[in-house]
């Protein structure tokens, strides 16, 4: 493993790229055509074709699935530098994701974080290899915004704890093989205090989900509901009511996430002005609509200052100015921008913009259709925008409750 | 010209919301997206409204109509939006019945509104083309055969196009694709050789279609006024229907802002009503206030075509205008403020989002509004 | 008298019109050129011309200057409807306000409402005819838009109210002969219940002003100081801690009145499209900017829905239906549709339009530059606009405290 | 190149923060204003301030400059925007003395340039005409004449132009009035005869002057680079200056925005903080969000000028639109925030307010950059 050893960083770079260019196969060398290409793994793994298969297999087995996770949890042990040579080594190269998780996102930070060794070890190796997908239990049907006044109840009965209760908006929780879970523990402590942070196995005899249909028609959330699910103890993360700390620290983790993956978006999926030029044409060389093309060029622009801000905020942290609340900032911003971005598509393409299926629309305007309803959650999943701004006014700016 | 509705006009409010609340509500959308209904509305439905008066509303008396105005007509369209119903009141009475009523011949009007006010026709004005509305743009060609016209070209987003027993449909004599002069309105009847219409189902489940003419002959009696000067006719009519889209989109924009108020009262979160949380507060007062200014110019452009008033045309633009600007906030809102709910197909609300998108596009978005107006006023 | 006899309308506009022809000097036909030309009235008139006085001394006689009071009390006796027609017919003939008052457009109201015989008959009749000039002492340094919390105290000493304390942003402080004040005449109550509605003579000993500079430049606005000033107790109006009722009623007349303002300045002035084209120019009839020239278009747009709502809010009144909390959502949306207009007319002209002084500009740009400025007060005074939405809030729409 | 500072480039922050705070605070501002005096800055603080480098810092050692880059000079515009201090960097040492250093002949940078570094010498590009900001429509005439050219013309919003000790000039050589080839670059020193020079005040007490060119005549040697490319260098300078005066804003829009979430803290209405109410707080969280937006471009354009990097024409378009949008923004909620006495002259928000706008003008508005941005994107 002599290409983990170099701390010289251009060196790692060239044996990554070479090392990329014999593993990853042709056909992950070039653009995903839809969310149908992304591979989520699980014991229930669907690929799709053998090339996504075994790129997730050699990546998984090089640890670079989860680059800075240790190498005895199944990572690739890299530095943050390191991790961002792969990462740009695999843009370069315009290698898919190998694998798509929220275990490796999400939970694996905290786990490493909170966890004991017995779970590190359970849990993380066969995550990063794409053996588990998770899914998370946080919202409940009376604790959206308000995630801490969740009721679902776990009772410890001996070595196990007794699960009864309903959660809400858990992504793929009808694919996933394990959940990492939001539980009340001390109904009687107030409500921060009596949570516990669970790790539930879905095949569990009570569980069931049930999907829930969006206005895009997809239906990538679901229902989840718990039915005097037996939970092993040893699967508690963190101490008994200290769960609220380690759903703190997950949820920063998954604002971060969002907002990479707003910004990285922006980068892959064809510019605004681009779609424009197409169906709005041109006079002069500028979009024959001007006042559409001062909101485009306004959208451009705010997308390029907050892609900006994210790198700012990255060498930031890299020079030891740890990224806090500010994640909300890139939640809010991130979310708001790509619902500008797709609210803008629709109306450059005009009556192409509103369909709903059928051959007279082409495959790209039906898919921006869908991408702009679904974008609409966006300022509400993962702490609706409202949520983001009173995280700010409070912790950024020091204003009073 | 008042700006307070008559006791008449108060009763006609009340029939339409009795009607439409009982027959048309909601899930009478829903039941027809989701049976994938081949038209788009009931036919039961509005026959048993046209029974009311209301698909002769505007029209004389002489033809079959009820010879009220659009104040009135705007009054049921503003129903019909609190509940998304879909209707051919638009396509039919407002556009194409319009054209024929203002351009047409004795017979051409003795043949088709009758049937139009016995809500036994469905009329369409195939009228846009390309991706997005514009007035004059007009590319399709109508050249002249012995008797009649050959029409050929392609419109897009012909609302109810699909269902209508025939077409209005705008075809240039003379001028280039942008010019007023040389634009000719045709009947053609559903079934005409080389007509060709294809629906195009949008987000918000109701109708609009493809229509392709490839060399459709229009013998001269179909012909609606002069071949050359239907733009005169257009005009009209296309204010008429901006208003009329505009007063349906009143409706729907205060349904999603009375209904978002309403969760506002009943929905908790940290231990209070969130409608108790000022921001929400202030964005809902704000709305309120779009809301108002909503009304008040739909009213004034309803009845400006009531009086033939000089101003029809640029109250039409700013009704439209304002009522899209509008219902876009308020339906754009109304989702945030459900939370996660709002997302969800179970609830109503993404509904009106994706109607208010649609009727945004519908005879000209906001822009193309503010565009129209400015011109009117000269500058 | 029979022109007021008459109850046939349009014979009542025919009178009026001849009346008007007869009595208002032509040179008060013509339009204002600023605000120097307006007459305030008071112990200590200025009037810009002979013109003006007599035009002021025949419309108070007439009762036109407060046309709906009773004419015992100085005004006309003019139903709602007759006084819609006297107003039509002034604009009609161009004729320019006899009088500004905030005395007849304020204090007049609630006196009717709440005043004693006594104290209607010595302050209407001569307000009326523009011998007194009012200001309104509501306002503190700590009591801005919770005004309720005012700490002017009154204490009863004899016959009379000895009055103590500040106010702040009163009009014309400087040049008011008598001022309607809030005072707290009870400490102990709670902050609503403690306050009464007294008249104080400016000329009283104790009473002082200092006007306060503006980012316009101007001062309309004075600091009011009292200190043991004696004010008789027959010039309390309501009953004693009663006060906010009155303060109340009177503050939607400001309203109402700020309301009306900004929809006839809207009327008055040269439209924005027209200092458009002179600065901008125009291209096959288009303003020659076309992003400028939408939004041109929307805030003309916009005041002319407005204009239509403040029309069937007037209509609905006069069938019956009473204007309620929503002079709130007038008072806020037509000051801040004031802002914007004059935010638009300072970058049409550019360069031009922020000038301070000198020949360069001309008057015209530097009255608009000094209307811009002066502008962002109107969503702070008579309530700011966060004040009007929480009345919209709480009042219109009943959403929770 | 980096978006965060380097320990040098903090020094120089603490260094010109020092400074300004302590010589320039706004009560300088209104001491000119209040004295009107004529210059509109102090040249004595002008002369302190490039005795600490900030005039020679983005010129070479060769002519008397000290050799740092526009990230350094953008620190300390950003300190002087936090106070409005007035000085004549913009005018002095980016456009007019950057033109000269760009465009200049040995000769001609090294007759001007040290005593620019020195603090000695003022400057001023004159280029705009009209109202309003474009970058190549000038009708200003250059006629060649014997061993020169002589120039007609009248230029507006001239910055420092009144206190000038030489004016660098654009003037047309050829072409039509917005054509970018044709356009030359002329020395004109102070005096010159047919020159006239009249300050106009406006409402942010800084300095603006209109220039009269009546035939003055400038000698083949004060002429910058060809007489008809000119075009080069003042794109070059332009860009320069949108960058710098971006700096100035970001620093002004900072220092309203502290100072307005310090008053949420401390002002109390209805018993409580006014901090404390969640409609202001959400306005204020988005106001941060904004700012932090306009630090980033800024940074990014200044450190695209050091590195002469293809992109710093687009960036200059991106960080003046939104320092622009954004200081204008939270110099408006400043003012409403602050309630009756942010209108008064007595509390400094209003001069934010005032500067906020002039600068919005000065060198292109945010639509005028939105509108170069999409055409520098080629759309």
């Amino acid at each position: 493993m002599e290409l983990l050893s170099g701390d010289d960083l251009e060196g790692f770079r060239a044996a990554t790229r070479a090392w990329l260019e014999a593993n990853c196969p042709a056909a992950m060398r070039t653009p995903a055509r839809s969310a149908d290409d992304d591979v989520w793994g699980g014991r229930a793994a669907v690929f799709p074709s053998d090339d996504a298969r075994v790129w997730l297999e050699r990546m998984g087995a090089r640890g670079f699935t989860a680059p800075t996770w240790p190498r005895e949890y199944g990572g690739a042990g890299l530095t943050a530098e390191q991790a961002r040579v792969l990462d740009e080594e695999l843009r370069s190269l315009g290698c898919r994701a190998a694998l798509k998780s929220f275990g490796v996102w999400m939970l694996g930070p905290v786990l490493l974080q909170y966890g004991t060794e017995a779970q590190k070890l359970a849990f993380l190796p066969p995550t990063a290899r794409g053996e588990l997908r998770w899914c998370q239990g946080y919202s409940e049907p009376a604790a959206g915004s308000d995630l801490a006044s969740l009721q679902t109840r776990a009772v410890l009965d001996g070595d196990a704890y007794v699960v009864d209760g309903q959660k809400v908006w858990t992504s793929h929780a009808d694919k996933a093989d394990w959940m990492f879970c939001l539980v009340r523990t001390d109904p009687a402590a107030p409500k921060h205090e009596g949570i516990s942070f669970l790790l539930i196995d879905m095949r569990s005899p009570g569980v069931s989900t049930r999907p829930i249909r969006l206005i895009s028609g997809a239906s990538p959330f679901c229902e989840a509901f718990f039915d005097g699910v037996r939970v092993p103890a040893a699967q508690l993360v963190g101490r008994v009511n200290g769960g609220w700390a380690v759903a703190k620290a997950l949820l920063e983790h998954e604002r971060a996430l969002i907002s990479r993956m707003r910004d990285a978006a922006f980068g892959e999926d064809e510019s605004l002005e681009s779609i424009a030029k197409r169906y709005l044409g041109t006079v002069d060389g500028a979009l024959a609509d001007p006042v559409l093309r001062d909101r485009i060029a306004q959208a451009s622009m705010d997308s390029l200052c907050n892609s900006l801000t994210l790198r700012r905020s990255a060498e930031g942290a890299r020079s030891g100015r740890p990224p806090g609340a500010e994640t909300s900032m890139f939640k809010l911003y991130g979310t708001e921008l790509n619902k500008r971005r797709l609210e803008l598509i629709v109306e450059i393409e005009g009556f192409r913009g509103v369909g709903v299926e059928g051959s007279e629309f082409s495959a790209d305007e039906l898919a921006s259709t869908r991408a702009w309803l679904r974008s609409r959650a966006n300022s509400i999943e993962g702490g609706s925008s409202e949520i983001q701004l009173n995280i700010i006014a409070r912790r950024v700016l020091g204003l009073p409750e | 010209m008042s700006l307070v509705l008559t006791e008449d006009q108060e009763s006609i409010r009340k029939m339409a919301r009795e009607f439409v609340q009982r027959r048309m509500p909601t899930t009478h959308l829903r039941a027809l997206r989701d049976g994938a209904d081949a038209l788009g509305y009931s036919p039961a439905c509005w026959s048993e409204l046209a029974g009311l008066g209301v698909a002769g509303m505007t029209f004389p008396e002489a033809v079959g109509g009820v010879g009220l105005g659009f104040a009135e007509l705007g009054i049921v369209l503003e129903e019909c939006g609190r509940t998304l119903a879909p209707t051919p009141i638009v396509s039919t009475v407002v556009l194409a019945g319009g054209a024929i009523s203002l351009g047409g011949t004795d017979a051409q009007r003795a043949r088709w509104l009758p049937g139009v006010c016995a809500g036994e026709r469905v009329l369409a004005l195939a009228h846009d083309e390309g991706t997005r509305h514009a007035r004059h743009r007009v590319a399709t060609r109508a050249e002249p055969v012995a008797g009649g016209f050959r029409i050929t070209g392609e419109k897009s987003f012909v609302l109810d196009g699909h269902g209508a027993d025939a077409l209005v449909v705008a075809a240039r004599v003379a001028g280039a694709s942008a010019d007023r002069a040389g634009i000719g309105l045709f009947i053609v009847p559903a079934g005409s050789p080389g007509l060709t219409v294809a629906r195009t189902p949008l987000v918000d489940s109701r109708n609009a279609a493809r229509v392709r003419l490839d060399g459709v002959v229009v013998p001269d009696d179909q012909v609606l006024g002069a071949p050359d000067g239907g733009a005169a006719v257009l005009d009209r009519v296309l204010d008429r229907g901006a208003i009329a889209v505009s007063a349906e989109m009143l409706g729907g924009a205060l349904e999603a802002f009375e209904r978002t108020v309403a969760y506002l009262k009943t929905r908790r979160q940290f231990g209070v009503l969130i409608g108790s949380f000022q921001a929400l507060k202030h964005r809902a007062a704000q709305m309120f206030c779009e809301v108002e200014l909503s009304r008040s110019i739909v009213l004034a452009a309803l009845r400006a075509l009531d009086d033939d008033g000089p101003d029809a045309a640029l109250l039409a633009a700013a009704a439209k205008a304002r009522t899209t600007d509008t219902f876009l906030r308020v339906a754009g809102e109304a989702i945030q403020m459900h939370g996660g709910i709002g997302v969800t197909d179970e609830l109503d609300i993404g509904l009106f989002y994706k109607r208010a998108r649609v009727a945004a596009m519908t005879l000209g978005d906001a822009a193309y509004q503010r565009d129209r107006y400015a011109r009117l006023q000269g500058y």
